[in-house]
């Protein structure tokens, strides 16, 4: 990240890192999750769930920043994030 | 009178019996429908409302059931003929105002797509459980005429009967119908206008000032006029005289409420016999069950056994009569119901003790197994002697649940 | 699958998963956000109901792992009375639709909102009957189809956040689906205030009313709520009418003090 | 379980039917009325209010009867014994949630002083009209209890027994009254608290989390647990399975269906609660119940002093009707009378229960006549001609 001018607590804030978990079998494929994921985390999948629907798979885990914005979008409580043990990146 | 040929989609169709409900109402000349959304009667409501323009009908959805039946009330006073569409819940619903539509003797026609309960129960499903409760819902006494319908075609042809029957008796006429003939697709034919009889409503037509609102007729039907034809009309459901006026006395109108449908219920009732001259085993059914009931009949008479069937095509003014004539030289009565016994108590206290009573019950959701009808035909053949009240036989359903083992009420 | 766990499956009735709403559907959005505002306001579990009326909302009760009522049609404002004066221990909220909160349960609606019982009351208005099958609704916008208006609804629509205020709540908000975050704060506030605090959710139906009105799916309609929605708290709420497909005010917009039912009740009696 | 004392009024007392209604239900431990003011039920709710706040109990008048009787659900659920009254156009809008808590299953009485129907009809004037409606009102197949006292100590009495019934059976139980029995007043004897037995409610005992809200005992019943307890149970109106959630199959509507017909139809034997009079050597039977059965009485002296063997049978529990023992005595009497204050309800069980053996003689009244018992003795006496 480029700032024009170097935050005074930069060296105190870490960017968080999430991990995406998805339930595939409880998704219903409404696509929430993907449009307004903010990082493009998401992306639809050609495979189909039990249900006959396409899940979501995770296409770029790393830009994840655990802002947990699909977990409150699911409607069908099928995905949620974790925050990643190891220590975020420093900018 | 004749039906107005712009009122009457003539035709052959492929439609399901609320659809042809619907139809019904509307070649009766049903110029307004008060309903309220509910599973699963919906569609005669949308079929309606989608026709409604055209033969300029009015259809308005209603906040709740109690609204819905109100305007009907309002709509019926009027001058049109109206109606309202219910299934189980909204029906309890409008019970208040069925009771004041019975004492203002107001013709108006509720149709009960009958659906599994009791309260919420199975929306989607199948159900007959309503039938004591269309009789003696509301209180306070009053009488009711209701039909039954078993297939699409005679959703049709019975809407446009019960619409004759309101305007002919002044009473509350309901379609108990039911979820499996509501959703069932069949060929209906739709005649054309000029062969379809309807009941002119009987207006008052003596002079103006001479007008009283509830001075009966001889068949103790009282004539009606419109609202807004200048009569001045005051109508109140307390108890009231002839006027109309609050008559504080039980001898007021409300024993010609009761009597007017008692005493001309031989000209209401209406039913159909099948096979009753040489049966020895009469089954009694109403509805989409006497379909199944036939399934039966036809098994039994195969194996020799002697059966007929006795429909009931207005369950109420229940034709007692005709089933104490029969109870003298039958064996028994097999009463099928989807419900856990309500017409086989009718049935019970028509027979006078002259001939045993089956009830073959069925909690809901689905239509009978026939061959648990064919089973309590055949228990009244073996049987030996009187039972002790009715026999509730015990279906395959029953014993895949609760095990066999013969119960006795 | 089954090992797998949801951080919030400890609120949901896991063996009754999957739901029955369909995809796209808002209802299942309220639930997550009526879940994560439980888990935020760390009430005890196991004084909290929900009741719940008839209808696609009506079945949402049954996934709640809290004491859950599934009641008849409007009738579950009266029912959640009930359980609340029996038992003011009761932390109640009712979650219902607009069919049935407002049009066959406006009667009770209205009343306990004057009297101020302490509840919460989340209404989904998804402007349609969709339980039924797309019937017109009380909060149906002006030309919109539905099988009961084939010509186009000509009936203007109830204004659900005006009748809640002229009526007595004291805290009302409406928020659509996509307002996730806010729509969470907003019931974990109602959960904390006392009183009859009402919040509603602009929730799409993409099976029926997005059907019959040609938009598209639940996500179309998501979108449509992204660009047309406007945050304007402290909004008069006559001013929040809904049209059709047009701009939507979302906010905060009641936020006042009113002795609540039980409150006075007990200073009626000690007196 | 006994009663706790505050809300037993012990001693002797001058009370209208309606207040020791009022006076039973907080016998019995009933602290939550819901009610919605129609005549001729409304000394009902004020004696309960007055008395309301020495008991720690709960009013509130609702917006209808609707939501009367779904705020009596709520609260039953809450733990509290809970009951409404009302009179016939409230029973016909609370038709619906009586359904509702048949299938909940959910402990509570209903009042229903009776009026003059059918609609508005005459509300100051007494009737037996809503005695089939009380049976048959709301949608589907259920079974209810319906008791019907006939004098104000009854009346007391009868509405603490409805309390016990309902807890037992887990069933809502109508008690019939009427505005004749309402407004009578008569002496009411209050006995002590330790000599009132309450029925506590079916709680369940088991652990927490293996709770099924309707898994039933043997005697059909489910136990029960209250709300706030912890067990974050869930119960619909839908049909239902053990654990409480909507099932959409055959067998599931039929164990429902089955489950509560049966849990009483079995138990018509326990519920049954009849009055009989001179039946050993009588060959008329007068069948009547409620305020009619006032008139009984000294028709039978008459009668009796004429040389006519005259008995009486008279329903408390209206509801579940005693088929046997209308059965039975029509074997062996000669006829039945029915008096009522309608026309024609009972007297058709009556009929069905005969079975052809016995004359049935219907004895109409209306409300004015109803201190009368000449009707009575006349139809005795046309049989004996």
């Amino acid at each position: 990240m480029k700032f024009w001018r170097r935050p005074l607590d930069i060296d105190e804030i870490k960017i968080p890192k999430g991990e995406v978990h998805i339930i595939k079998d409880r998704c219903k494929g409404c696509g929430f999750c993907v449009e307004y994921c903010p990082k493009e985390v998401l992306e639809i999948s050609e495979e189909f769930n039990k249900m006959g629907y396409h899940p979501p798979y995770v296409k770029n885990p790393d830009n994840c920043l655990n802002c947990q914005l699909c977990e409150m979008l699911c409607p069908d409580f099928a995905i949620y994030c974790i925050e990643k043990e190891e220590e975020g990146i420093i900018a | 009178m004749k039906a107005n040929p712009k009122d009457v989609r003539t035709g052959v169709f492929y439609i399901d019996g609320d659809v042809a409900a619907a139809e019904g109402a509307l070649a009766a000349g049903c110029k307004f429908l008060g309903g309220y959304p509910i599973t699963p009667s919906t569609e005669a409501a949308e079929a309606f409302a989608r026709r409604a323009p055209q033969v300029g009908a009015m259809f308005i959805q209603m906040e709740d059931e109690l609204g819905s039946i109100a305007t009907v009330m309002g709509a019926s006073l009027s001058g049109q003929k109206a109606m309202t569409i219910t299934s189980g819940p909204g029906f309890s619903l409008m019970m208040e105002t069925i009771g004041f539509g019975a004492m203002l003797e107001i013709p108006f026609v509720i149709i009960n797509i009958q659906r599994s309960g009791p309260s919420t129960g199975l929306p989607t499903r199948t159900g007959q459980a309503d039938m004591m409760q269309a009789r003696w819902g509301s209180h306070g006494e009053y009488e009711v005429i209701t039909l039954s319908p078993d297939s699409p075609q005679e959703s049709f042809d019975f809407t446009i009967k019960a619409f004759n029957l309101a305007e002919k008796y002044r009473a509350p006429v309901m379609l108990m119908s039911d979820e499996c003939v509501g959703h069932m697709t069949e060929k209906v034919e739709i005649p054309e206008a000029d062969k379809i009889d309807l009941e002119p409503r009987r207006l008052y037509k003596g002079p103006k000032d001479k007008y009283i609102p509830f001075k009966p007729d001889k068949d103790l039907v009282p004539p009606m006029v419109k609202a807004g034809e200048g009569y001045r009309l005051y109508l109140s459901p307390l108890s009231h005289d002839q006027r109309g006026h609050p008559l504080l006395s039980q001898k007021s109108t409300t024993r010609r409420i009761v009597d007017k449908i008692r005493l001309n219920a031989d000209d209401i009732i209406e039913t159909k016999e099948d096979g009753l001259d040489d049966a020895e085993v009469v089954v009694v059914s109403y509805g989409i069950t006497s379909r199944v009931a036939y399934r039966a009949i036809e098994q039994a008479r195969k194996s020799g056994i002697k059966v007929g069937i006795f429909r009931l095509i207005t369950v109420w003014p229940f034709p007692d009569k005709r089933i104490t004539e029969l109870a003298k030289r039958v064996k028994g009565f097999v009463v099928p119901e989807i419900n856990y016994g309500q017409i086989v108590f009718e049935v019970e206290r028509c027979v006078h003790g002259n001939a045993n009573v089956v009830l073959v019950p069925h909690g809901g959701g689905w239509v009978h197994n026939p061959d648990d009808i064919l089973g309590a035909i055949k228990q009244i053949m073996k049987a030996k002697k009187r039972y002790e009240g009715i026999f509730e036989y015990k279906t395959e359903l029953e014993k895949l649940i609760f095990g066999s083992g013969v119960q006795k009420k | 699958m089954k090992n797998v766990k949801h951080p919030m499956d400890f609120y949901l009735r896991m063996d009754r998963m999957p739901h029955i709403w369909c995809t796209g559907c808002g209802i299942g959005l309220t639930a997550t956000a009526f879940v994560a505002a439980m888990e935020k306001a760390k009430l005890d579990t196991n004084k909290v109901c929900v009741v719940s009326g008839i209808g696609c909302t009506g079945r949402f009760a049954g996934y709640i792992k809290l004491d859950s009522f599934h009641t008849t049609h409007g009738r579950a404002i009266p029912f959640a009375t009930g359980l609340k004066l029996a038992n003011p221990e009761l932390k109640v909220v009712v979650v219902s639709g607009d069919g049935d909160l407002i049009s066959i349960g406006g009667n009770h609606f209205i009343h306990a909102a004057r009297r101020n019982i302490d509840m919460v009351v989340i209404c989904v208005n998804n402007f349609i009957y969709a339980m039924t099958g797309g019937q017109v609704a009380p909060t149906t916008p002006l030309t919109a189809y539905t099988t009961t208006s084939p010509y186009g609804n000509f009936e203007p629509p109830s204004n659900i956040p005006q009748i809640a205020e002229s009526s007595g709540a004291v805290y009302v908000a409406r928020w659509t689906a996509l307002h996730i975050r806010r729509l969470t704060n907003s019931i974990f506030e109602a959960l904390n205030k006392p009183g009859f605090t009402v919040v509603e959710v602009i929730s799409p139906c993409a099976q029926y009313y997005s059907r019959i009105n040609r938009l598209g799916d639940g996500l179309d309609m998501m979108k449509f709520y992204h660009e047309n929605s406007q945050i304007k708290h402290w909004e008069p709420t006559d001013n929040l009418y809904i049209d059709y497909q047009k701009e939507i005010i979302v906010g905060k917009f009641v936020d006042r003090e009113r002795p609540t039912y039980s409150e006075s009740y007990k200073k009626w009696l000690a007196e | 379980m006994k009663t706790n004392d505050k809300g037993v009024l012990t001693g002797t007392h001058n009370l209208s039917g309606n207040q020791a209604c009022a006076e039973g239900a907080l016998a019995a431990g009933c602290r939550f009325l819901s009610a919605y003011p129609i005549p001729p039920s409304i000394e009902v709710i004020e004696r309960f209010t007055q008395r309301a706040k020495e008991v720690d109990a709960i009013f509130i008048q609702m917006e209808d009867e609707i939501s009367v009787l779904a705020a009596v659900l709520g609260a039953s659920w809450a733990g509290k014994k809970a009951m409404t009254v009302t009179s016939g156009p409230g029973l016909s809008l609370m038709m619906e949630h009586i359904g509702l808590g048949v299938m909940l299953e959910t402990p509570c009485v209903i009042v229903n002083v009776q009026r003059c129907g059918p609609s508005e009809g005459i509300p100051n004037s007494p009737s037996q009209g809503d005695v089939m409606q009380a049976r048959w009102g709301s949608h589907g197949d259920y079974e209810i209890i319906v008791i019907y006292p006939n004098s104000p100590q009854e009346m007391f009495t009868q509405t603490i027994e409805a309390f016990n019934l309902s807890e037992k059976y887990r069933t809502p139980v109508v008690i019939l009254s009427d505005e004749s029995l309402a407004r009578m007043v008569e002496k009411v004897v209050i006995p002590p608290a330790n000599k009132i037995i309450l029925e506590p409610r079916k709680h369940y005992k088991g652990p927490k989390n293996k709770y099924l809200p309707f898994k039933y005992d043997k005697d059909l019943v489910p136990p029960m647990v209250n709300a706030g307890e912890g067990y974050k149970f869930h119960i619909t109106g839908l049909t239902h399975d053990e654990k409480g959630y909507p099932v959409m199959n055959e067998e599931c509507q039929e164990l429902n269906v089955h489950r509560l017909v049966r849990k009483i139809r079995n138990y018509v034997d326990n519920i049954t609660n009849i009055e009989e009079k001179n039946l050993s050597d009588a060959e008329i039977v007068v069948v009547s119940y409620g305020i009619t059965s006032r008139t009984v009485d000294k028709a039978l002296k008459q009668a009796r002093k004429d040389g006519i063997n005259v008995g009486s049978i008279r329903l408390i529990t209206v509801w579940p009707f005693p088929d046997k023992e209308i059965m039975k005595l029509s074997k062996k009497v000669k006829a039945f009378i029915v008096p009522e204050l309608n026309f024609g309800q009972i007297l058709l069980e009556v009929q069905r229960c005969n079975y052809g053996n016995a004359k049935i003689r219907f004895v109409e009244y209306g409300h004015e006549e109803i201190q009368n018992s000449d009707p009575i003795l006349n139809a005795i006496r046309s049989l004996t001609k």
